[in-house]
């Protein structure tokens, strides 16, 4: 089963929930190795961007509900994060260009897109202590699943288990990007927030393609 | 958590209200998007002078927008660098046709907002230039952070760059001495409390009656390291050993001493901390020829203080000796 | 106790040697007896002014010392009146031979010192006037009481008071105009957090995490009432309730509005206070001709605010525009 | 047995001794209902009294001894305390002017002179939560003995012992004047600060002259 522009708009809606519900986690995290708003920001941004999807037309494509949160985060978030996240989606909305449905390559070619954005834009390298090491380690398990044949639902199931298991595994680095870095050894021990948010957004992913295929089998 | 607010997602456009009111003979503030311009812009053939930030640093930027400094200001929310469409339409705002120059301070998030924000600026048919500053020698090495952090030199910069811009020099004249002053500044800062961002609701970070957080930026970030709390010529004197070997400033040297509070220190501290610095100053053969004391870029109200350094030349002096009129940096007019 | 100081006791002493440092272009500071002149006194044929009260409420008074404002400036120890000796030093300093202006806040000590020095300086062929500032409407009957303090008031008595002598006004002119500002000038504060006297190392007074002491002065006194904390307008609106009907203000009035701020509230906050206080007086049909927001009169590192009106009249509007050249206040020049 | 200058100069002694061993009591009683400076003032005042002391010749008269007191007090305590306690000194020396020795009733002048000088400052009535409120019963008491035949040390004793009374006394009253005034009801349940550092100075007279009366018993 593929996805369709619903699950792009579910995708936005889940991850707006999420990031409600975590946004006091997020904060305490950016808190500690950072200036404590991140969850605020991110937050702010979502919730736009929920204000906006009702303004998108019944006929939208996933690039165009892509396309919208790009600008609504970019325009709301602030921040590190705003641009980031604002060119990843940006970015992701580009390789969904002419796509209604999306299969697990294009989902592949989506979140390899959203990573690279991010890359261009932050300049970080895998291992620097942000949500370039969530985003990374759920791009090649994707691209692995697709390529042993798993479904979209898999695919990025797959993405999401590894995003969570990548900003787990921020906890012990010494961050060399973005505001942490300034505290030097001293970032060590904590989890990079910007890259529990991506393990949130890639979850939400996951689930409103679940979501989706359970209301098909149905 | 104590603060004079109302609720804490209306505390920027509230303030920046209550900025617009108090100072409606220098600027006016456009609530949507939010950024702030003085009261004459555009100013035809003058360049624009664009900065802005994260909220809670005040009076960092909007105290500055004025006669010889910004021409405007755009303020994100506490501690959150503004998005491109408000640094866009404060560019578009001040643009008197001689381009803008957009001064940001080096934080990942301004930076990559600013850009963003000159891109479709450029696209927009207006010249900009960027000088990012990044004084705060507390950030050791570059090669393995995101680069030193602007702190107080940025407002050195803000003054002489609008001086310049002021005497009518052109968009690359004014970038180059923006470039030089951001060149020749270094700070460093001391926390003795932390502050508390209004939607958090918790203390950035948390320190025993007897430390001091020693290193620390403007947005409450934990500094270098913890420190026993010690005397205020002991802790000034720590800041000089970071800062002076840094550019080096050297026996013979003019300077510009700032020495700036974090928010929540009183005045009468600020003077204890100058005097030693001066002195220390003055020990080292270095020729204090302009001061600056007060709260300049603040951490909300975290007490503490910075000091700032900036290298002087006889143009440099006399650019911030002409006439500035801003709510908080004000003489000659 | 986190403080940026050395000894206690040295504090008042280096804070004024490190604005004796920082200000060389605008004033002197004297060491022994401790005061501080304006670099060109005695200006000949111009009335001296002078003020002065325990140090604590930095920029006051020596930040005020300058063209258009005080003469000179006698900082006593941390929130204690300055002795006899020093303000009679100052008032000779300052003599220009047009007779000398006292400004007093009214705590027994303040006004007891200044008494004395008066009396010593009559006794030395000098002429003394004295007004005695009392704008805090927090102290309710003056029947039972040492009378109200001065606070906010005090700034725009020096200010105006300060205008009139620069343009040539005689003692009893420049009195009566000290006079009438402080009759119509009204102050009410508040405070969030005590302060701590550097000597005493411990809290002014205790409030819990949500209340706010009401009716505060300047010396971390307990206020009038320890109230629940309220959102910023609702206290906004407590304070204007208790300044208003005191004088009264009148639809139809112009008034300067100064919002205070008490030494550690971020200036953000005081521009959240000055809008709703701004937005209440145009809903009571009184207008607001000028303002000041800042930390004017503090209690060192208190939170809090405090918000002054003053009457206003042309006369009046036209002194404060006037050229004034100090360390806190400056403009025109 | 009367007194002469070197009870004057024992006097201040004692009393900067009493003042330097409660002055953290004296400042926490000021902070309660003033601004919390009392005893640093009174300290700083006496310290330099002492050191003022060094310099006075041998031949000085009580007069003499109480004047230096009185100027030292003046132009080093500042605050309310400060005209408040130097006019006390300044009018008890006048009462002492041209006196070697003093007995009874001269103490009894001295004393009455310096409350006096403190009211006639002050302008504070007894009962108003002031050092007054120490100073009139010890005025008082110490007249009272006087006319009863005492020795000064009597004398002193009597107005001591009515000082410490009168301080203790403060404690449920309303203030009216100085800065506790201002707390209106809440002032009440505070003792005075100068209050009771007037008993402290009393104290130390009387210790004085009980000490000189043994000496010269011995
Ligand atoms: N150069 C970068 N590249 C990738 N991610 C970055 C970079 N700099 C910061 N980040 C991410 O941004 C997050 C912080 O976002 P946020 O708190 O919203 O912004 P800010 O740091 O401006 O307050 C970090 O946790 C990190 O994951
Ligand atoms: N009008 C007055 N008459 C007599 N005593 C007074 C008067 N006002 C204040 N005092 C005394 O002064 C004491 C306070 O002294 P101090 O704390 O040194 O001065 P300040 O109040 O200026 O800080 C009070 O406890 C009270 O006893
Ligand atoms: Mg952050
Ligand atoms: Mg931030
Ligand atoms: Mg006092
Ligand atoms: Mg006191």
């Amino acid at each position: 089963m593929d996805v369709d522009s619903n699950w792009a708009t579910d995708w936005v809606r889940r991850s707006a929930d999420a990031v409600a519900a975590h946004r006091a986690d997020l904060t305490a995290l950016d808190r500690a190795i950072g200036d404590g708003d991140h969850g605020e920001n991110l937050h702010r941004g979502y919730q736009a961007a929920l204000a906006a999807l009702d303004g998108l037309p019944d006929d939208s494509t996933p690039a165009d509900a892509l396309m919208l949160v790009a600008t609504t985060l970019i325009s709301n978030v602030g921040g590190a994060a705003g641009p980031l996240y604002g060119t990843a989606f940006l970015k992701a909305s580009g390789a969904a260009q002419g796509l209604d449905e999306l299969g697990p390559a294009d989902v592949v070619a989506i979140l390899t897109a959203a990573r690279d954005g991010i890359v261009l834009r932050g300049k970080a390298q895998h291992g620097e202590k942000t949500m370039v090491d969530a985003w990374t380690p759920a791009v090649d398990a994707a691209a692995a699943a697709a390529e042993s044949g798993s479904d979209v639902r898999d695919v990025l199931e797959a993405a999401a288990s590894a995003a969570e298991q990548g900003a787990a595994d921020t906890e012990p680095l010494v961050a060399r990007k973005g505001r942490a870095s300034y505290l030097g050894e001293r970032s060590a021990g904590h989890r990079d927030p910007g890259a529990e948010s991506s393990a949130l957004v890639l979850r939400a992913a996951a689930e409103a393609a679940a979501d989706a295929a359970e209301r098909r089998d149905t | 958590m104590k603060k004079l607010i109302n609720a804490p997602e209306d505390v920027v456009a509230e303030s920046m209200a209550g900025f617009a009111a108090a100072h409606a003979d220098l600027v006016r503030v456009v609530p949507e998007p939010l950024y702030v311009v003085r009261r004459d812009a555009p100013v035809a053939g003058k360049v624009g002078l664009v900065s802005g930030g994260g909220s809670g640093h005040e009076p960092l930027h909007a105290g500055y927008v004025g006669f010889g400094m910004l021409d405007a200001a755009v303020p994100g929310a506490v501690f959150t660098s503004p998005t491109p469409d408000r640094i866009l339409a404060a560019t578009q705002a001040v643009d008197g046709g001689a381009g803008v120059l957009h001064i940001v301070k080096n934080y990942t998030g301004d930076v990559l907002n600013f850009e963003t924000a000159a891109d479709l600026a450029a696209a927009n048919g207006i010249e900009v230039r960027s000088v990012v500053t990044d004084d705060d020698v507390a950030v050791k090495d570059s090669l393995y952070t995101a680069g030193r952090r602007g702190t107080g030199g940025t407002v050195l910069v803000e003054r002489i760059a609008g001086a310049a811009a002021e005497r009518g020099d052109d968009l690359a004249q004014v970038a180059a001495i923006a470039e030089g002053v951001n060149a020749d500044a270094r700070s460093m800062g001391v926390a003795l409390t932390p502050c508390i961002v209004p939607h958090s609701g918790e203390p950035s970070f948390t320190l025993a009656e007897d430390e001091m957080e020693f290193g620390i930026g403007i947005h409450g970030e934990p500094g270098r390291e913890t420190l026993p709390l010690e005397p205020a010529d002991r802790v000034v004197d720590r800041l000089l050993d970071a800062i002076l070997p840094d550019l080096p400033y050297e026996r013979g040297d003019r300077v510009l001493l700032m020495a700036n509070g974090m928010g929540g220190t009183p005045l009468s501290e600020l003077y204890i901390v100058y005097r030693r610095a001066a002195e220390r100053l003055a020990e080292e053969g270095i020729e204090v020829a302009r001061s600056l004391v007060g709260d300049q870029i603040t951490a909300l109200e975290m007490q503490g203080c910075a000091l700032t350094l900036l290298r002087l030349d006889d143009e440099r002096i006399e650019l911030w000796d002409a006439p500035v009129q801003t709510a908080s940096l004000r003489w000659g007019r």
